[in-house]
């Protein structure tokens, strides 16, 4: 297995009396699509909000590619290549498709009173919607797409800044059969240019197809680790995830 | 967003022709001094629209830049001297650079706070330029207040050149305000309206960008605040620094349309010259200020969303009904 | 047997979209029926239909002869069905006592909410012990148990309960199925919505499965169990297989 | 050391009149997220109120807080129906703002055309005496003011703690959601907290009227004060309010004796801005969730 892209080690939070992460540890290989899973309120969704800097953790180390990340901040971590998206599809409603895409580019403040949308930007969003088969809607206010459409629009959108690493927050949750298959085939075909994720899924056929590793969460901490297929057999897991 | 379009060219070169016209055309001094008023107000409204009507944190504190630009003009002439006639309208990018920059470490406090709470201590910021305008009275003169020279225009076209001054100021705003519309920061302003959070998750320096856009609503308030001291020449607490002309200039933008380019200047030109009539018709601040707060009602009850965007939305909705006869654009499907 | 509550062609849903596209569902009296169905199927949606929470579009709920798909929340407590939500639904800052008392809020005779909450007092140990106690300072599962009981404080014919072991260690989970058990053998009927769907409809004696919006399968839980449609449906092909 | 203490003592029984008004006004915020610019005002109008029965029927303005806060009370349900009932969707909070905003411009100049704008204050006779405690200066009228409000107070949180309505609004502020499905009608209580929150003030007003010289306009100075208090205090936190209430009136006090009058609530707005560094959600209120 190849170097690991983002390391966590005893990732904790408490919120009140309830530690929705407790003592967690795990790691994302580069070029691999890692899976995070587990059973509601098993604490994922809090985990991402930790390493993405949305939540400040009460305790716990996080290294991505190499350097260590002592107060994250999801500016400056998008800014280095770490990015995500939410469970909730998130866009820009009133703007565009192409404006929703070209604002994920970071610019660097010189570039402030440029034209919002350059011809060799709006070429690019193009190209990655015509991808994820929305490049007729284009020119369409991203608050009028469907639910799924707008997962695609946010997955679509966090490409555009070429990240490193993506953490996607159940990207097929809502979403309709088809739109599904299409996003295995996009994560797919990423993960084969190089591109390296995290994902929480509750699809676990999906999981099972996409993910190595698996590493699944109870309770907030790691309960196991490992290939699909080690994961699957263990009986913790069989236990904690279909209450046996 | 808007685009470069050559009508919307056309448009603003006529707005600026008719504007630059209007004091030759109508001589009275009444009713240039209205049309001083009118601009004023359509400067601060387009202001208030750069920073509250993109960013959407509704600030509520922008008299107290307007009266700092009031001040520092008239504390200028008293200890420096900067000339009269034209001489004062040049110094005035100075005066609101200086006073922008001052701001910008209150700002980024008050910017670690949102919503209500931002709306709340902005207006805080009113209030405490005030209070300063009351007690330091070796600069301000306190409740005394500040005496300007009267500069030596001509009588018969004395309010031209403050009617000239303030068009620019508007001028400026609104052609700040297309610059940034069509521009990344405006891409990144927009996007911080409509959802922060995830700006943020994207890679978007937001305190950045709503920091340029806090900078600039103060440089443009603060002009204005100084061509209205030397256009009125006495300047005190209560004046310089009053809550109903921040508020005007918020009701003028909420009229128009917020996060428009012409809605501030379009609600200005509607409520302005009511609002004179209503003076002239019920005497200042007694049963025109019932009155006012009326027209404020009505406006915010019936018209929340502003001139603009109801005119916006009725024709797209029309076009939109045209265009599903032809194809369906968008199916919903299942929410999670 | 006879149906306390019958659905007929129930559409509803948030904003433009609908979620529920046409829900046929019949629930016998002192039953439990519990729901299931991969996530985004509808299952929350049918109970906040049911407890008022949200108007059906089209369709009709007959709760024993008596038509109420028009009813506000409170109109339905007063016929007897009560909703324990999917999330945290105590009042963190009020205690467990206070907690209980608003179970009764819709009664307006203080005596007669007292002497409720005194006998839910009696039944659940945990409400007697510590009923001065802020409920944000009870554990997960204690919460969702205060939940319970606050619920019982109507006295409720027909209990819906929207995922009640969800993040329930299990131990807890265990006998939050007790408890579902426990209310049913009063006579309670109760519609359960349930993530974990082995356990649920093991104690379940009917199961419908939630497709998208519409009801694609019903029958007896055991046999729902064995159905390798349901495993294909809900709990992916892979998983179940192990 | 002398002159401190007895400034403290006067910023508690200030303080104590404050944390009355801006109860009300984070009571509001905490149900229905409005803030109301016109609690001010509507001080202001009890205040006048109360100066009107008592030159006109001698009705003691301590008597008077049992007609003025019921009046006002109904004043504030019916300002709720008609103007802040409507305001909903995602703009509602910040077009709030502005609506209470304009009814407190229109309170002000139905008072300043009634009473005109020069400076009242209701004066019955014990205005001016005081009684002295160990050396310290206690005015009569200030600490009938202050134990008046704490009566109040306690009786809201009485009426808070003990009683259906109160708990049905505290469970509205906790959980709207779970407060509707246990049958909580979410508009009767919106409207009748507003009415509260008015009266709060009403009862606030009558007792200002004694303490300090008032004219229409002086509304403004009240509500710079009462919504840099709420803030303080976290919005929608009635301790928060409590407390920031008596700690704005200790440091205003403080400020005045050792520094000078006039710089007296500038540097309360001060303090505001340097706590808001720190602690951005208030003394005690709750972050804004960010997700």
């Amino acid at each position: 297995m190849s170097a690991a892209l983002l390391e966590i080690e005893g990732l904790t939070k408490r919120f009140g009396g309830v530690t929705a992460v407790g003592d967690c540890s795990f790691s994302v290989p580069e070029g691999s699509v890692t899976a995070l899973v587990g059973p509601n309120g098993s604490g994922k969704t809090t985990a991402f909000n930790l390493i993405t800097g949305y939540l400040r953790a009460d305790a716990g180390a996080i290294r991505f590619a190499g350097s260590s990340i002592r107060k994250p901040n999801p500016v400056s971590l998008a800014r280095r290549g770490l990015t995500r998206t939410f469970q909730q599809a998130r866009v820009f409603p009133d703007l565009t498709l192409v404006q929703n895409m070209v604002a994920a580019l970071q610019q660097p403040w010189r570039a402030a009173l440029r034209r919002a949308v350059r011809k060799p930007e709006q070429a690019r969003a193009l190209e990655l919607l015509e991808e994820f088969g929305l490049a007729r809607l284009a020119e369409e206010r991203a608050g009028n797409l469907s639910y799924g459409q707008k997962k695609l629009l946010e997955f679509a959108a966090v490409l555009m800044a070429d990240p490193r690493l993506v953490l996607l927050d159940e990207p097929t949750a809502g979403v309709n059969p088809l739109l599904v298959d299409q996003i295995e085939q996009r994560i797919r075909d990423l993960n084969a240019r190089g591109l390296t994720f995290l994902l929480v899924e509750h699809n676990m056929n999906l999981v099972m197809r996409l993910s190595d590793p698996v590493v699944v969460l109870d309770h907030g901490t790691k309960l196991a680790e490992g290939s699909p297929d080690v994961v699957r057999t263990d009986p913790r897991v069989l236990e904690a995830y279909l209450g046996g | 967003m808007s685009r470069a379009t050559t009508a919307g060219l056309v448009r603003g070169g006529a707005f600026a022709a008719a504007g630059i016209a209007f004091p030759f055309v109508f001589h009275a001094a009444w009713i240039v001094n209205i049309g001083v008023l009118t601009l004023m107000y359509a400067a601060l409204a387009t202001a208030w629209n750069l920073f509250s009507g993109y960013t959407g944190y509704i600030t509520l504190g922008q008299a107290a830049f307007f009266g700092l630009g009031a001040y520092t003009l008239g504390i200028t002439f008293e200890h420096v001297g900067v000339g009269s006639g034209y001489n004062p309208f040049y110094a005035l990018p100075l005066v609101g650079a200086g006073i922008a920059l001052v701001s910008v470490p209150v700002a980024w406090i008050a910017l670690r706070t949102r919503h209500m709470t931002f709306a709340i201590v902005t207006l805080t910021l009113l209030f405490i330029v005030q209070q300063l305008a009351f007690n330091l009275r070796s600069l301000t003169k306190g409740s005394t207040g500040l005496m300007l020279p009267t500069p030596r225009f001509p009588i018969d076209s004395y309010d031209t050149p403050f009617y000239l001054a303030m068009l620019a100021l508007l001028l400026a705003g609104l052609a700040l305000c297309w610059l940034i519309l069509r521009s990344k920061l405006g891409l990144m302003l927009l996007a911080i309206r409509e959802d922060e959070e995830k700006a943020r998750g994207l890679g978007i320096r937001v305190t950045g960008a709503k920091l340029i856009a806090w900078s600039l609503m103060v440089w443009l308030s603060a002009m204005v605040g100084g061509v209205w001291a030397y256009y009125l020449t006495f300047i005190y607490p209560e004046s310089s620094v009053d809550p109903l002309v921040m508020i005007g200039a918020v009701l003028m933008t909420f009229l128009g349309g917020r996060g428009t380019l012409w809605g501030p200047t379009i609600g200005a030109l509607v409520l302005v010259p009511t609002q004179q009539y209503m003076i002239t018709k019920l005497g200042a601040s007694q049963l025109y200020l019932v009155g006012y707060s009326a027209v404020f009602m009505v406006v915010l009850l019936l018209l929340p969303r502003g001139i603009l965007p109801s005119l916006r939305g009725a024709i797209d909705s029309r076009r939109e009904r045209r265009r599903t006869h032809r194809e369906p654009v968008v199916r919903e499907e299942a929410h999670a | 047997m006879t149906a306390l509550l019958k659905l007929e062609g129930v559409v509803a849903g948030y904003g433009r979209g609908d979620i529920l596209r046409g829900i046929d569902l019949e629930l016998e009296e002192a039953t439990i029926t519990c729901l299931v169905g991969p996530n985004g199927a509808g299952k929350s949606t049918v109970l906040k239909t049911l407890s008022g929470l949200l108007r059906p579009r089209e369709g009709t709920i007959v709760l024993a002869g008596e038509e109420i798909s028009r009813c506000s929340p409170a109109e339905l407590l007063a016929r007897g069905i009560v909703h324990v939500a999917q999330e945290r639904s105590l009042f963190p800052l009020m205690t467990v006592w206070d907690n209980l008392l608003m179970g009764g809020h819709i009664l307006r005779e203080r005596p007669l909410v007292r002497k409720r909450a005194e006998a839910i007092a009696e039944r659940f140990d945990l409400v007697r012990d510590r009923r001065d106690e802020r409920a944000g300072a009870l554990s997960g599962g204690q919460q969702k148990l205060v939940e319970i009981a606050r619920a019982l404080m109507l006295e409720p014919r027909l209990i819906l309960m929207d995922e009640p072991t969800m993040g329930l260690d299990p131990k807890a989970r265990h006998l939050m199925f007790e408890m579902v058990a426990q209310l049913n053998e009063e006579g309670r009927t109760v519609l359960l919505v349930e993530q974990n769907a082995r356990a649920g409809l093991a104690i379940a004696h009917h199961g419908a499965v939630l497709d998208n919006g519409c009801v694609a399968l019903t029958g007896p839980g055991k046999s729902l169990l064995d159905d390798p449609r349901v495993a294909e449906l809900y709990l992916g092909g892979a998983p179940a297989a192990a | 050391m002398h002159q401190v203490i007895q400034a403290i003592i006067l910023g508690v029984l200030v303080g104590g009149i404050y944390a009355l008004m801006a109860s009300g006004l984070t009571l509001v915020f905490g149900i229905m997220k409005v803030i109301n610019v016109a609690q001010g005002a509507l001080v202001i109008l009890a205040a006048y109120l109360s100066y009107a029965l008592f030159s006109h029927v001698h009705i003691d303005p301590f008597v008077s807080i049992l007609i003025v806060t019921p009046a006002m009370f109904v004043l504030g349900v019916a300002v709720q129906l008609v103007f802040v009932r409507s305001l909903r969707g995602p703009d509602g909070s910040e077009l709030s703002l502005l609506v209470t905003w304009a009814l407190a411009l229109g309170i002000e100049g139905v008072l300043s055309v009634i009473f005109k704008t020069t400076y009242r204050v209701t004066s019955p006779s014990y205005a001016d005496s005081s009684w002295s405690v160990f050396g310290y200066r206690i005015s009569e009228v200030r600490l009938f003011a202050f134990v008046a409000s704490a009566v109040l107070l306690v009786l809201l949180s009485l009426l808070l703690t003990r009683t259906r309505f109160g708990r049905a609004v505290r469970a509205t502020v906790q959980n709207p959601t779970a407060a509707t499905l246990l049958g909580v009608d979410a508009n009767r209580v919106q409207t009748l907290s507003f009415g509260l929150g008015v009266s709060m003030a009403a009862a606030a007003g009558a007792v200002y009227g004694v303490i300090y010289p008032f004219n229409p306009g002086s509304h403004y100075d009240l509500i710079s004060r009462l919504l840099s208090i709420v803030v303080l205090g976290g919005l929608g936190s009635l301790g928060g309010a409590v407390f920031a209430s008596l700690g704005m009136g200790v440091i205003e006090a403080i400020v005045a004796v050792e520094i000078s009058p006039v710089w007296a609530s500038f540097s309360f707005f001060v303090v505001l801005l340097a706590f808001l560094l720190v602690r951005p959600q208030g003394i005690f209120g709750v972050r804004e969730r960010v997700l």
